[in-house]
């Protein structure tokens, strides 16, 4: 196939079609309404489900109950939509069946606004419903990482039983970028096992969450533990850029990882020696190559569109070897490359220690900027 | 190489579309490229722009705050985007909804009377190609000839029926600008 | 010579696991007529059963067949999921009244706007079983729960909901009706309807609940006949019994 | 002649709450009080001739806990 | 006044009464119940507002509702019914009004069972719902500490204008205990100045979380940080034990720490030099305290009834300065004290590096624990 | 000499604030309805609005009282939230179709059911506006949306959902009415039912909702005054004008 | 004598929807397509004579832009 | 100095007011004490336990896997608590209930017929009350008097009326554990 030009939000969908999606249930939200749209009409054109729910509650419990019968299902949705969706998202893992969701994600908390934001890495990588649970988070940072990563997230969520989330922003779902899409899959015709399809000439096949002997209950935590220990092993993925001889990191996933890019292109046409490493697997989260990386570097610029989340992830992992700083843009603002390029700037000189204030130092930093006009 | 291009104007006017041209070109030039619309609350707020870059290698940001050349359709546009300009980028102005002159002497500035020379084929909606057209003839980041091709290629079919009269606004766009210039240095 | 013929036995469709139901819980005389009935459509081996959260949480234990567990109030959109990708199978919902009737209010409403194909078991208890006796949106005006100490006071917590009445007056519904398990006429009834509301989804008619009303001795502090006669005393006058909309294409249909 | 009946009751189901004996027509059920079932329960039995095999008590059962079993008496093949 | 036994969930509840709490709205889950049913005594016996809501959800938005009134107001729930409330909390944080939220937590994920768990700390203190909010999260692990902590909740709520959220498990809400109700506080007659009561003679008070322009959500953004900061400067809460020639740190919270804490005197009587620092406030996390602790000892043992979440805030705020250990039960299952204290046994003489496998590590021993029929 | 007298102006409960809907949006028309009637019976400073999320997200910048914002279709808890804690305030939500008859139908209901003491304002558009354009429960049959690109199938969607008719159903409901803003002789009975609907809430008679045929220019694609013709046309077949149910204490009340 | 009136059209408001002009009974109003209000439309206008007052405009109107007035005829105190 | 308790037995059986009672009077006693009932699923299985800890300082687990004391009264609960209980602890058995002999060599085990006793006394459901006479007479914990008079002051008012009954249930369950001691130094 050649390169097609492509807008990210009809990408993912066609992206999640070829795959062999066979039930999209989901409810309007801006800015992943266009997924639902796409899906509505071209799911009925291929006789396979799309059901427009009466809330995001009754998507997720939709998507739930599709997901037992071993087939390939999915949700869009947007922040405030994924938080409505916690309950059943928790059953999910809990149940052990495949499911994939995308989080166009937007200002918040709350309402907030329809604008790019990162703002729910924690909701979506620590688990925004209860209980020890999993998901696999992917997040892509292009037209064809979008479609790349969809169509991978369907396999691990078999492979593992587990629940992937794909997170993007509003810039990812509305940009358009040459792309390539893969054929179409043949839909396989045999269920799993496991799944619920009539107890045809078999057992009954049940598939529940409830375990009320705390004993069972533990027992489904070692599986889901040990098979999460498995994924952090096999699935973490990444892009770097001008690592090797880097003194000084940035790492930032999806649209700050790649705004940052050009920051760094920038820098180092200015003789600094800078790299960039963007996790696209924000769960399991590259412990090891940023391990590796800070014992490399001088220092470490987290960039993110929240308030420091991964950030978070990143000092566990750096352990205090060099200090981490940070520069982010919230509720909604995506940072341009130039702010990136002045602290990349301001990094590089600096060699004062950080102390665990990295975000109090940036909010002095960030409320200058916007007093500044910028 | 990158060029970031801005086009911005009213609802209505093409700016989307106008870009996506540029884009669908760029593809066709085998250059890497991005578009990524206004998105968020000036959505809702009647005004409509596109970011475009091209590239000779992978893009970063699809977003940037200083523009190499600016396609201004309405007043706001060139209010908002003058000031951004890159220091010898290119600002082209809407001369028929625009009636203030431009301030920044460090950029290559034309007035393109678009609206005038769409009505003038015929068809007032074709404001946002005749500047689509000027910008090429300023500066060939995709060669004319490419995006003509490129249109012809994607134009949805229940436009095709316009699609010399397309050809014909960029080539009027493209002329005023090479007859602006030559005044310029005949002046 | 005398032979003996078998009148009635345990049906297919039923495992062999003991139920956690009190003694006298009417939950067992719904679980055993779905069960009759499965077994006479002789359907139980493409049947899904989605159960809710609630008394009968556990209901994927005693049915012979294919279960999913839902989660509080979610199983019609449980259901729908499942039905939509699996037309092929039979696909119902067991619910209590808190399930069905408050958390899950706007997934029983919506699965019979979007006349899911899709037969709905809702056992009308007036109380919360599992979590001890709460107050539901189908407890009697007065009755003593643990979370209404002094009698549900109708001014602050409204009236008995009518889940059948108000559900009736959906275009999507194909088949709603009430009946009861308090005594062996309404039993027969109770498992006539049961069929009617199978075939309804066999017949791809809509959406199909059979509204049941159903006792917890436990809860309401009496015993399980005492239950029976309470059903009878004082549920019947609130709730009616009756078919609340039938599609004209199961008006000849004789179970 | 009386058509003749009789029960099972399983003793694993049965939990003794005596609907069925509440329930029976015949008036010829009871718990039997001698006795407890593996989980506890006094469970029901006949306790008295008269039994027709009418199901009633198995229509009540919440527990699905009897088997009910009716005579039909062989006819001569005379008419064969 | 003197003591008096009191069961966890009624002394919670009455405590809340006694803070002025003036609405109460919430739904039945095991094991929180009893706190709605004593509620739904003594709230009408006091004139209050009580509603058995229809759902979580419902219960959250009425929280929500009556808290931009600006009395007190409160719920509690258990595990699923917080996940269902995730949208409401991220909306109740972007509003900036004050809530206290109990959760009592159990096996999960999903349905999971009724017994302690505390599977919940990363939806409670990373925050379950969307976007960039802080919520506090408060751990007591007594019947008086919760009669202490709920009045604090609500002095907190109301002077941040944030969420508190109080997490227990059902070991405390069972409980019974000796401890003092402090008395029935005075209600405030007047409304804070923000709230809504009808505009009378003022312009209209307009309480809302959407911020359609970035730029004013950032504004926000930038607020609730700030807020936050100060909040983790002044609201640290902790409870230490033997820790001052300690070599050896346990950290725990909630049942967890409690029951550290046999283990811990235990060892001591053993002569083993270990010390138990038991968080209160699980966010703001004491990092401070925490990371003085990891100067002063060899060794760090974390305890808790989860896969290891705050496990993950420890190391962060360790930095790798000595090794940390883990120890947890899943599920539903409470450790008894002589888990812990073999445990304790172990790290005391444990010099091996752990090396990033704290988990796999003590997977290893519990399945053999688990094994041995313990 | 002749003299002039003011015959209509803008009511004080409304702001100067210019409203973001699309011209000929007759969510305009159903906010200065809600403001005359506040304005006449002086109730504007002690009202407090619940805002929803939709199309009218926005109502709080429009009128001149206190205002909230709630989660999409929770504007009845919210505003059963506030009731309760503050009675002597006038409280009210103001929700659109998919808010309150999509995924708020839970707390419409339930709001119902309790008779809370609350007024509602139900613009019915049959889209969802804010999202730009996909079919609502109340989606004519065959009606193309952005999500129903071949216009709205009634065998895999359901049929447009009657809330005026479903939540009459419910004992709590003290007033429940469907009006339309089609033309000046409609707009002036739903001013009427709007005034009533508040004076339902001020007599402590239970929930109280008027539902508003409405237009949607924009998403309808067509003009302002070809969407009126539309309501008349075919909206109204489909949700007939009418006194839902009127609690007898009402019915003597002219206003 | 005709009942006089006349009307003010607020241009901050006004969105030229047109639903006035369509539901004035007199037919006296139209959309002034020489000018555009701030926010960019035609506002609606009295175009001719034969205003009455009657408000039906006003009701019509989405965004509460338009003020009426009417007459009224100072009465002779004779009667008072 | 920690002491750990476990009463067990079915649902009905009085062992959660039982240990309320021991608790109560640890209060009164001024001691630290903690009671917790058995929480789970075991809740809806038919038995009911509870783990009541006295001791002189601050307490922290409220549950122990090795009790140093075990009122079991049923099978079930002897057969669950036996191989736990501390050794030198002590273990009471239901003998009414509980016809088999205990295996552990290392702690007081005493056979209290609780059921025949509490008939009686008049009140079958008095075998837990007798039974927590029975542990005080083995180790006082808490003096027997001080449980009554705690005992007294915080029986709900509508089961007063059996305060005597109560305090005649647990002086008979002492005294036959002192009997069976005499016996056993006799034998």
């Amino acid at each position: 196939m050649t390169k097609q030009l492509l807008k990210g939000n009809e990408a993912f969908a066609e992206a999640a079609i070829r795959a062999g999606v066979e039930g999209f249930f989901g409810y309007p939200i801006t800015p992943s309404t266009e997924f639902l749209e796409y899906m509505s009409r071209r799911m009925p054109e291929l006789g396979r489900a799309f059901v427009q729910a009466e809330s995001e509650v009754a998507a997720i419990n939709m998507v739930y109950g599709a997901a037992c019968t071993g087939k390939r299902v999915m949700t869009a949705s947007s922040s405030p939509g994924i938080s409505l969706m916690s309950e059943g998202i928790s059953y999910i893992a809990g149940t052990e069946v495949p499911v994939v969701i995308v989080n166009v994600m937007r200002g918040g908390p709350g309402l907030g606004n329809i604008a790019p934001s990162q703002g729910d890495y924690f909701q979506m990588t620590k688990g925004g419903g209860h209980g020890d649970y999993f998901p696999i988070v992917l997040a892509p940072a292009s037209v064809q990482e979008a479609i790349d990563y969809i169509t991978l997230a369907f396999d691990l969520a078999e492979k593992y039983r587990s629940i992937v989330h794909i997170v993007v922003d509003g810039n990812i779902g509305q940009m358009m970028e040459p792309a390539e899409l893969p054929p179409m899959r043949k839909i396989p015709k045999e269920a799993p096992e496991w799944a619920v399809t009539g107890a045809k000439g078999r057992e009954p096949n049940i598939l529940t969450s409830i375990y009320i002997d705390p004993v069972d209950e533990e027992v489904v935590n070692i599986r889901l533990l040990k098979r999460w220990l498995e994924i952090e092993k096999n699935e973490v993925r990444y892009k770097e850029y001008a690592l090797d001889d880097a003194e000084i990191a940035v790492i930032g996933f999806g649209t700050a990882g790649r705004v940052a890019s050009s920051a760094v292109r920038a820098a180092r046409e200015e003789g600094i020696k800078v790299g960039l490493f963007r996790p696209i697997s924000l769960s399991p989260f590259p412990k090891k190559q940023i391990e590796e990386i800070s014992k490399r570097v001088r220092r470490i610029l987290v960039v993110e569109m929240n308030s420091g989340m991964m950030l978070e992830d990143v000092k566990r992992v750096v352990q205090g070897r060099v200090p981490v700083e940070f520069y982010g843009r919230m509720g909604g603002v995506t940072p341009f490359p130039d702010e990136i390029l002045d602290e990349i700037r301001r990094v590089d000189s600096n060699t004062a220690d950080v102390a665990d204030l990295e975000r109090e130092q940036w909010l002095d930093r960030l409320e200058a900027r916007i007093a500044g006009g910028k | 190489m990158e060029t970031s291009i801005i086009i911005s104007g009213f609802g209505g006017q093409g700016t989307l579309f106008a870009g996506q041209v540029l884009a669908y070109a760029a593809l066709h030039a085998e250059k890497h490229v991005t578009w990524i619309p206004s998105y968020g609350p000036e959505m809702r707020g009647g005004t409509a722009r596109c970011t475009v870059i091209v590239s000779d290698e992978e893009i970063g940001s699809p977003l940037t705050r200083n523009p190499y050349a600016v396609v201004a359709l309405n007043l706001p546009s060139l209010d908002k985007y003058e000031p951004l300009v890159q220091s010898g980028g290119i600002l082209i102005a809407n001369s028929s909804l625009i009636n203030r002159e431009m301030e920044r002497t460090d950029v290559r500035g034309f007035y393109i009377p678009a609206a005038k020379i769409a009505e003038e084929i015929g068809n007032p909606r074709l404001s946002n190609m005749v500047m689509i057209g000027a910008l090429l003839a300023v500066d060939p980041v995709i060669p004319l000839e490419v995006v003509k091709q490129s249109l012809n290629e994607h134009i949805p079919e229940r436009h095709r029926k316009t699609l010399t009269m397309n050809f014909e606004a960029m080539e009027r766009g493209a002329v005023f600008v090479q007859e602006t210039l030559l005044t310029k240095k005949s002046a | 010579m005398v032979m003996e013929k078998v009148v009635y036995q345990r049906p297919e469709s039923l495992t062999d696991t003991v139920t956690h139901y009190c003694p006298g819980c009417t939950h067992g005389v719904a679980h055993r007529l779905v069960a009759e009935v499965l077994d006479e459509m002789g359907i139980r081996e493409k049947t899904i059963g989605v159960a809710p959260v609630g008394c009968s949480v556990f209901a994927y234990n005693y049915f012979n067949h294919d279960y999913v567990e839902a989660a509080h109030g979610r199983a019609p959109a449980m259901a729908t999921g499942i039905k939509r990708v699996r037309p092929q199978n039979t696909v119902y919902t067991y619910q209590g009244d808190g399930d069905l009737a408050s958390i899950g209010m706007a997934e029983i409403v919506h699965a019979a706007i979007r006349g899911e194909n899709i037969t709905v078991i809702f056992i009308n208890n007036a109380i919360y079983g599992m979590t001890g006796g709460q107050m539901a949106p189908t407890t009697l005006a007065g009755m003593k729960t643990t979370s209404s100490p002094l009698g549900r006071d109708v001014e602050l917590t409204g009236y008995p909901v009518k889940m059948a009445e108000m559900l009736s007056t959906i275009d999507g519904a194909g088949y709603i009706v009430r009946r009861s398990l308090h005594n062996p006429v309404n039993i027969r009834k109770a498992k006539k309807a049961i069929r009617k509301a199978f075939e309804t989804q066999e017949r791809g008619l809509g959406f199909a609940m059979v509204e049941l009303l159903s006792s917890c001795p436990t809860n309401w502090k009496i015993t399980p006949q005492e239950a029976l006669d309470f059903i009878e005393n004082s549920m019947l006058p609130v709730y009616p019994l009756g078919d609340y909309k039938v599609h004209p294409e199961l008006a000849g249909l004789r179970v | 002649m009386p058509i003749r009946g009789r029960i099972e009751v399983n003793q694993l189901h049965c939990k003794g709450c005596e609907l069925c004996v509440m329930a029976c027509p015949q008036d010829v059920m009871a718990l039997d009080m001698e006795h407890l079932t593996p989980k506890g329960y006094h469970p029901a039995q006949l306790v008295a001739e008269g039994c027709t095999g009418c199901a009633i008590c198995a229509i009540v059962c919440p527990d699905a806990a009897i088997t009910v079993y009716r005579e039909t008496p062989q006819k001569t093949r005379a008419t064969a």
